[in-house]
């Protein structure tokens, strides 16, 4: 399969009268990792936030698994398909950690009974990932350690068996062995073929387990290429450390 | 503000000052708000008098139109509406407000203008000590409730009471302050006094301090409202004593729905659901027709305040000149006697504080009755 | 300078020639309800103009208010009753008694935000009443208090004397109260609205002027008590409940908030309209022409597309609906209240800003009212005194730590910045680096370590207290006064200029002073390029502007170390470039600067020292050039290699 | 009379409780102070007095008819003036006065169409029955409002702890971009608590005026004041804290009228909130308010 799992066109973007994003466009195939690097305020984020309908787009087009869904609400999105695991997290912390979970497959499962059932070969199969998790399934997410909120986060994301995954810097403010352990589960979940399309600041992580990076600076895609080439770009340095 | 808008302004204020024929009479009761109920059964008293007066050709030929405002129950509105009606709408005389706390305000303002206001609903105290254009037909509670105290200690040698008034009310607070001094008189002791305030729906912490002191009976000066809740919850705690009803208690309504939760109550009325006079026959037939409810007490008291109003009117000629019509029917009011649904009425001038000027109170003599099978009976006195 | 007299021609004029046309009217009209509904307009004016203190300018929802006007009335009634004093004395002690009580009840009460004060308010009130009811002894109860109205020095007040009271105490609320809001006062109770950390940090202590805001209206609602005790003279307990503060907060919300214009034209609503519904004549005009113009505004909104469909048709139907129901309904008595809640939502979706909020807007541009001219800049070396280069230490920070939870988000850092050296603090994402400066501006206490200022500790956890210490920031996410002009944020700022005492600027006399105030800012608007748009609303300035602005307001404090925290961060590039010339210029002037920043560039072109923050602990220090090639830092930023065996 | 006062303590704070259901559950997911509440509540009270006095009906459909009426009335609000208010981030003043606004419409609207005289339910159609143990007396009723007090908070609990609707609502009220973010449609179910809580309120007025038995278009004022202290003493926006809170209020309200005197019932009621407040400004269960983007 080499059909775009993920698409943007032209895409433009902002709050209020400061306009972030000035026309990024980029695409994600299907089972393949993509990275998107940049340096800070540079609009990765903000990609992030318009692909899934967080923030509407001003202009361009966002396609998920061949469907148009720029203007459409988040809720919506997300049911087509879209999983996006935000930045800082956003794990509901007087939530347990079960709780967290059976949400993220909210549009799958029926509301009121019955769910419990439907639900478990996703939960065994996100627990499998992360057995922390499981160990601590009563426990309310805020309680979780950085860390731990951010596997949730990821759980939580991947209980929807989403077409297409916004992973958005899942290494923020977390201990640097914590950071390997997470980009260790970033390599299995691509051994299990997900489609992911992950923001990173840091580079050189994103871009191991990338198959294909891009490298934003101030609201646009500037360098695009596979890991090996960026890595030979004397941009992708400068793009970082000026 | 700019000027254009001002100029609308003052013309709208002295809009509907035009000249009629017509005897304009204010009416100020509390159409909306907490004491609508009784607002606007006076109102209806009050409209189907009117009907009945013009139907017949009026006042010596001269209709009678009604200004009716409302004052909400509360008494700036009262005063407001009073001054609106004296000011602006130059009525000749003024029936209500509704609440003896609103006559309070507002009874002062009309009396400064030498307009007369006459109550059918101010049964507190004092309310004629405000001035000499103060009239009401309204009888006082000091006039009721010893009766009724001691028609029903008799009837049930009472020897201790409970006493239960909604504090927040100068209604029932007035009520209050006579109950206690009737009960003071009659050297009837009193277990405990209680209180609650206005949209209290539960009384049982009340109730059950009362049932601890085991009474005889228990007085109570409370608005119809609370006091059907009262008497329901009484009994479920299993208090069995009779009630002592002040004003509030004249409801008709109110004993259908406690149904025998209320039987034995004591109640003291100026009117009689039942009094078999033709006035009175004819006015409970005629109202049932007319708004297709039952009329209550208050009602009555503002279909007979009209009519004395137009009996008082019969001897005035009208000038035009409004303060002179105002104070001719101020001085013809006092010299009316009338045979109404209430029963033979008449004025009392009240004895005034400290030697002013007062105005002038109801004679009448009150009904007692005892409420059996769910319904007002005359007691007969044994 | 023309533009300067036509407005204040016009401004002042329809002050001037209101309140003249008010005290006209009893020369004209003697019919004593007209007066009696004026008597209550200017009593409610002051009312609604105290309210508005707390839920305009405070923004805080207040429903305590109707309850001080009870506290207000009965203090005056029982003062001539009980104490026998005369009017006067009742009119002082009122307000003050609630001035006294409303600063009591702000003490806590206004720790609390947004619903709960609301809520905190309201039991309050509640409390009030059952009190005032319970007191039979001092208050008469539920029986009611009568009062007489006292001759004042010997003169017996008629009810146009009354009146004329009434509407001069309401002039000269309306003038006290102008010259405060208009003063630091008032910048301040709204800075405090639109954000109290901005506020505390920029020395401006919130709490304190909560709490005298609070007082303020209180006492406001005090003295329209008194009055109110004085016309009605029979007060009652029951008339200050909850009903009556739904009615006045309507009031606040038609007129238009943080307007005194809009107040009166609130009080006017309340007290005027539903006596003018009650006459089906009137009412019809009123609803005919506020039909027509709800339909001109909606076909204006909608031609331009300025408003949405809903928000332009909204009114157009209520207005529909009072149109109709005035011709069908035979007595418009009974549908007042119904009439009003209609009104009332028209206002709340169609105009946001309030009766007067929209009138303004349209008077101003209907007669082409220019804002007041700005003075000419001050020099700035008067408003930004040079700070001596020393290079000695300035602020030290020893093994300092802060934890969120289990979160080691600083983990003992120590370093430290000398005098007139720009210090760069970097690091990747959640590295420290905002938690640090959060500590020493006081927003954080810290859980460990120390902050020294000149050898001496800051105070700990205290952004106001801090910033009494010379220290200024900014904030990684803007935190301006958003409804605040450009100038008046740089203003709200200022040290050192603000010396007229209260009463003084009550009496307007702080003119000079006001003047001295906005070249000093003009100052700082003209350093970050801001001088031509000294009057634009904050939150209407572009985001660049806005990040220039904010760095303007804390030079305001005259700051020896000023931290800027990602000042760059969303900049787009000839913004970036212009921040860069910015900082510069304030540095030359001998500023000690803390600069957190992600943009490389604009680290290095800058800093004199930098150091490198990773996982809450300092990795790297030293020029910024030697530290780009730190190993450490580029495997920070670019992260380490992942082992393959690990990954397997 | 101890156990009475117990008893009576239970009955009342039931009946606070009951109220607060839905008032705490709008306040808990849409972050409004929904002063309508009051009026909702009137209107199942008139709902099922209608239903049950007009046609003749079984008791149990006029309670679901009150349920459906006041639960529409509820929607109407929210799709009509709330939603457009969240679009707009209008602050919390605004939402409060429209609710203010809606409550004198209905409540108008009630004194038109019903008039100001206490309506009541027929005495046949209440269900009969007293128990009496040694001293104690209680109502059938009594005992029915307490018994569905209980269950609608389980109910409600249950529903919000163990199902996933329950779970999307309590998601929603932590972080409303973060729920729409997992295919949680925020805006149906911002619809379907208004429904909801509004419904609660109008089986509420109904359960309550069955046991006072006297309906006036002003009965929800007072009432509203008192949910407005329950869902301050058990916390807002909590389920728990709303039947906690009622009896609190309950207990304090019967236990100083017994106790000190009944003239202070209200005084302590309210100076106990005030304290509250002060003390622990989140109530008994609350958090403190912070409402993420």
């Amino acid at each position: 399969m080499t059909t775009d799992m993920l698409r943007v066109d032209n895409l433009h973007a902002g709050y209020g009268l400061a306009e972030v994003l000035t026309g990024v466009n980029l695409e994600v195939k299907a089972g393949t990792v993509v990275a998107l690097i940049g340096a800070n305020g540079a609009g990765k984020t903000t990609t992030m936030r318009a692909i899934s309908g967080l923030l509407t787009p001003r202009q361009g087009r966002v396609v998920v698994a061949e469907k148009e869904v720029q203007g459409l609400p988040a809720s919506r999105i997300a049911r087509l398909g879209l999983a996006h695991a935000p930045e800082g997290r956003r794990v509901f912390g007087p939530l347990s950690v079960e709780d967290n979970l059976l949400l993220g497959a909210y549009s799958a499962l029926p509301h009121f009974f019955g769910f419990h059932g439907r639900a478990a070969a996703e939960l065994e199969r996100v627990y499998a990932l992360f057995p922390r998790l499981k160990e601590r399934r009563r426990q309310l997410a805020g309680t979780l350690s950085g860390g731990e909120q951010q596997m949730l986060a990821i759980g939580r994301a991947l209980m929807s068996r989403p077409k297409a995954m916004l992973l958005d810097e899942p290494s923020m403010g977390l201990a640097p062995v914590i950071v390997q352990e997470v980009f260790a589960i970033i390599r299995r979940l691509k051994a299990e073929g997900i489609t992911l399309l992950l923001v990173e600041q840091f580079a050189k992580s994103a871009l191991e387990v990338a198959d294909y990076a891009y490298v934003m600076e101030r609201g646009r895609i500037a360098v695009a290429g596979t890991p090996a080439e960026l890595r030979q770009d004397e941009r992708v340095l400068a793009a970082y450390l000026g | 503000m700019n000027p254009s808008r001002i100029a609308l302004l003052v013309a709208g204020l002295l809009a509907g000052t035009a000249a009629a024929a017509d005897i304009k009479i204010g009416i100020a009761e509390a159409l909306t708000g907490g004491a609508a109920q009784y607002g606007v059964a006076i109102r209806n008293g009050f409209q189907l008098a009117a009907d009945e007066i013009n139907a017949k050709g009026g006042v010596n030929g001269n209709k009678v139109v009604l200004v009716i405002e409302d004052e909400q129950g509360k008494k700036e509105e009262g005063i407001t509406v009073f001054k609106k009606l004296i000011f602006q709408d130059k009525v000749l005389m003024i029936f209500g407000p509704t609440l003896s706390n609103s006559m309070f305000a507002a009874g002062p303002v009309a009396n400064a203008a030498k307009t007369v206001a006459f109550g059918t609903s101010n049964t507190a105290n004092g309310i004629t000590d405000i001035g000499p254009y103060i009239f009401r037909n309204s009888v006082m509670e000091s006039d009721v409730l010893p009766v009724t105290v001691a028609s029903a200690v008799k009837h049930y040698g009472i020897k201790k009471v409970a006493v239960m008034y909604g504090n927040d009310d100068a209604f029932t607070k007035s009520g209050y302050d006579v109950f206690k001094k009737v009960l003071e008189d009659q050297k009837i002791p009193v277990t405990t006094t209680e209180t609650y305030v206005k949209g209290d729906v539960d009384f049982k912490a009340q109730l059950t301090k009362i049932k601890a002191g085991s009474p005889d009976a228990i007085v109570c000066s409370c608005l119809a409202e609370e006091a059907a809740n009262i008497i329901v919850q009484a009994r479920g705690l299993g208090l069995k004593a009779p009630f002592i009803g002040g004003n509030g208690f004249n409801s008709p309504k109110m004993f259908e729905v406690s149904k025998l939760a209320g039987e034995g109550t004591f109640v003291g009325s100026p009117w009689a659901n039942t009094n078999p006079t033709p006035v009175n026959q004819h006015f409970v037939a005629a109202y049932k027709q007319k708004y297709s409810s039952d009329p209550n007490q208050f009602s009555a008291q503002g279909y007979d305040a009209l009519y004395i109003a137009a009996d008082a009117l019969k001897s005035v000629k009208l000038s035009g000149n409004i303060e002179a019509d105002r104070q001719a029917l101020r001085d013809a009011l006092p010299k009316v006697s009338i045979n109404g649904a209430t029963g033979p009425f008449k004025f009392r001038a009240a004895a005034g504080k400290d030697g002013k000027p007062a105005g002038f109170d109801a004679d009448q003599k009150p009904f007692i009755y005892i409420i059996q099978g769910g319904k007002f009976t005359l007691f007969s006195g044994k | 300078m023309k533009g300067n007299w036509k407005r204040f021609f016009l401004v002042r004029g329809a002050e001037v020639a209101g309140l003249a046309l008010l005290a006209a009217v009893p020369l004209a009209v003697t019919n004593p309800f007209a007066l009696g509904l004026l008597t209550l307009l200017a009593i409610y004016g002051i009312l609604l103009i105290g309210l508005d203190v707390t839920v305009g300018y405070l923004g805080q929802v207040n429903l305590g208010h109707a309850a001080f006007l009870g506290i207000g009335a009965y203090t005056a009634g029982l003062t001539v009753t009980t104490l026998g004093g005369g009017m006067p004395i009742a009119l002082v002690l009122a307000p003050a008694l609630c001035f006294i009580l409303g600063g009591l009840l702000a003490l806590p009460a206004l720790r609390l935000e947004g619903p709960q004060f609301a809520l905190a308010t309201l039991s309050f009130s509640a409390l009030a009443t059952t009190i005032i009811n319970e007191w039979e002894s001092l208050t008469q109860g539920a029986q009611g208090l009568q009062v007489p109205r006292p001759p004042i020095f010997g003169v017996a007040l008629d009810a146009p004397d009354f009146y004329w009271l009434c509407l001069a105490l309401l002039a000269l609320v309306w003038m006290t109260m102008r010259n405060l809001l208009a003063s630091r006062w008032g910048r301040a109770f709204e800075a405090l609205r639109d954000s109290p950390i901005a506020t505390d940090a920029m020395g401006v202590g919130t709490y304190r002027h909560k709490v005298i805001a609070f007082a303020l209206g209180s006492s406001l609602g005090g003295l329209a008590g008194g009055l109110y005790a004085f016309n009605f003279q029979y007060l009652q307990p029951q008339s200050f409940t909850y009903e009556l503060m739904v009615i006045l907060l309507l009031g606040v919300v038609l007129g238009g908030r943080k307007s005194l214009w809009g107040a009166f034209v609130g009080a006017a609503f309340i007290v005027l309209l539903p006596n003018l519904l009650s006459n089906r004549l009137l009412f019809q005009i009123f609803s005919a022409i506020g039909l027509t113009a709800a339909v001109f505004a909606a076909g204006r909104g909608l031609a331009k597309k300025t408003t949405q469909p809903f928000q332009a048709l909204a009114p157009v139907v209520a207005m529909g609906l009072l149109v109709g129901g005035s011709l069908l309904v035979a007595n418009t008595e009974d549908w007042r209240k119904a009439i009003f809640a209609l009104m009332l939502f028209s206002v709340v979706v169609g105009l946001p800003e309030g009766i007067m909020g929209f009138a303004a807007q349209l008077l101003t541009r209907l007669f082409r009212i220019a804002p007041p001219s700005l003075p000419a800049p001050a020099s700035l070396e008067s408003v930004l005194p040079a700070w001596p280069a020393t290079g000695e230490p300035l602020l030290e920070l020893k093994h300092l730590k802060r934890h969120f939870g289990g979160v080691h988000a600083v983990d003992g850092i120590s370093l430290t910045v000398r005098a007139g050296h720009v210090h760069g603090l970097i690091g990747p994402n959640g590295s420290g680096k905002s938690t640090a400066v959060n500590v020493i501006s006081g927003l954080y206490a810290p859980s460990g370590g120390e902050v020294l200022l000149h050898g001496k500790a800051l105070p700990e956890g205290s952004l106001f207290k801090v910033a009494g210490h010379g220290v200024a920031r900014t904030f990684q996410n803007l935190q301006l006064f958003g409804e605040l002009s450009a100038i008046d944020n740089v203003m709200v700022a200022l040290k050192d200029v603000f010396r007229v005492p209260l009463p003084l600027i009550l009496l307007g006399l702080a003119d000079a002073e006001e003047q001295r105030a906005r070249a000093a800012a003009l100052a700082l608007l003209d350093l970050v390029g801001l001088r031509d748009k000294a009057r634009a609303r904050a939150k209407d300035l572009t985001y660049g502007a806005q990040r220039f602005l904010e760095i303007a307001r804390a030079l305001a404090r005259k700051p020896e170390l000023l931290i800027l925290d990602e000042p760059a961060a969303g900049l787009a590039h000839p913004d970036a470039a212009e921040l860069v010339k910015i900082i510069r210029r304030v540095h030359d002037l001998g500023v000690t600067i803390i600069l957190i920043e992600h943009h490389m560039d604009v680290v290095s072109e800058l800093c004199d020292v930098v150091t490198v923050l990773d996982g809450g602990k300092i990795i790297a220090e030293g020029p910024p050039d030697t530290v780009k090639r730190n190993p450490k830092v580029i495997e920070a930023y670019l992260g380490a290699v992942v082992e393959e065996e690990k990954a397997a | 009379m101890l156990e009475q006062q117990l008893v009576n303590a239970l009955t009342l704070g039931s009946v606070y409780a009951l109220f607060a259901l839905g008032f705490t559950l709008v306040f808990g997911v849409l972050a409004v102070i929904n002063l309508s509440h009051g009026a909702v509540f009137m209107v199942g009270s008139y709902a099922a007095a209608l239903v049950v006095t007009r046609f003749e009906a079984p008791l149990w459909v006029g309670l679901l008819a009150a349920m459906a009426i006041s639960g529409l009335i509820g929607l109407a609000i929210d799709v009509v003036i709330l939603k457009r208010l969240r679009a707009r981030k209008a602050p919390h003043l605004i939402p409060m006065i429209a609710t203010i606004g809606v409550t004198i419409v209905i409540t108008s609207a009630a004194q038109g169409l019903f008039g100001v005289e206490v309506q009541r339910f027929p005495e046949e159609m209440l269900p009969a029955g007293d128990f009496t143990v040694g001293d104690v007396h209680v109502r059938a009723l009594e005992l029915g409002i307490i018994a569905v007090s209980f269950l609608l908070m389980a109910v409600l609990f249950f529903a919000l702890r163990r199902t996933q609707l329950g779970r999307a609502l309590r998601a929603i009220a932590e972080s409303p971009k973060a729920a729409s973010l997992l295919g949680i449609n925020v805006e149906g179910l911002f619809h379907l608590t208004s429904f909801t809580a509004a419904a609660l309120g109008g089986v509420a007025g109904a359960l309550i005026s069955l046991n006072f038995n006297a309906i006036t278009p002003f009965m929800g004022q007072p009432m509203l004041h008192k949910g407005i202290a329950v869902i301050i003493l058990g916390g807002m926006g909590d389920i728990r804290g709303a039947l906690i809170g009622g009896l609190f209020l309950g207990f304090a309200e019967v236990m100083s009228k017994a106790y000190i005197s009944s003239q202070m019932g209200d005084a302590v009621a309210f100076g106990l909130l005030f304290l509250v407040l002060l003390v622990r400004p989140s109530g008994l269960f609350g958090r403190v308010l912070e409402r993420k983007a």
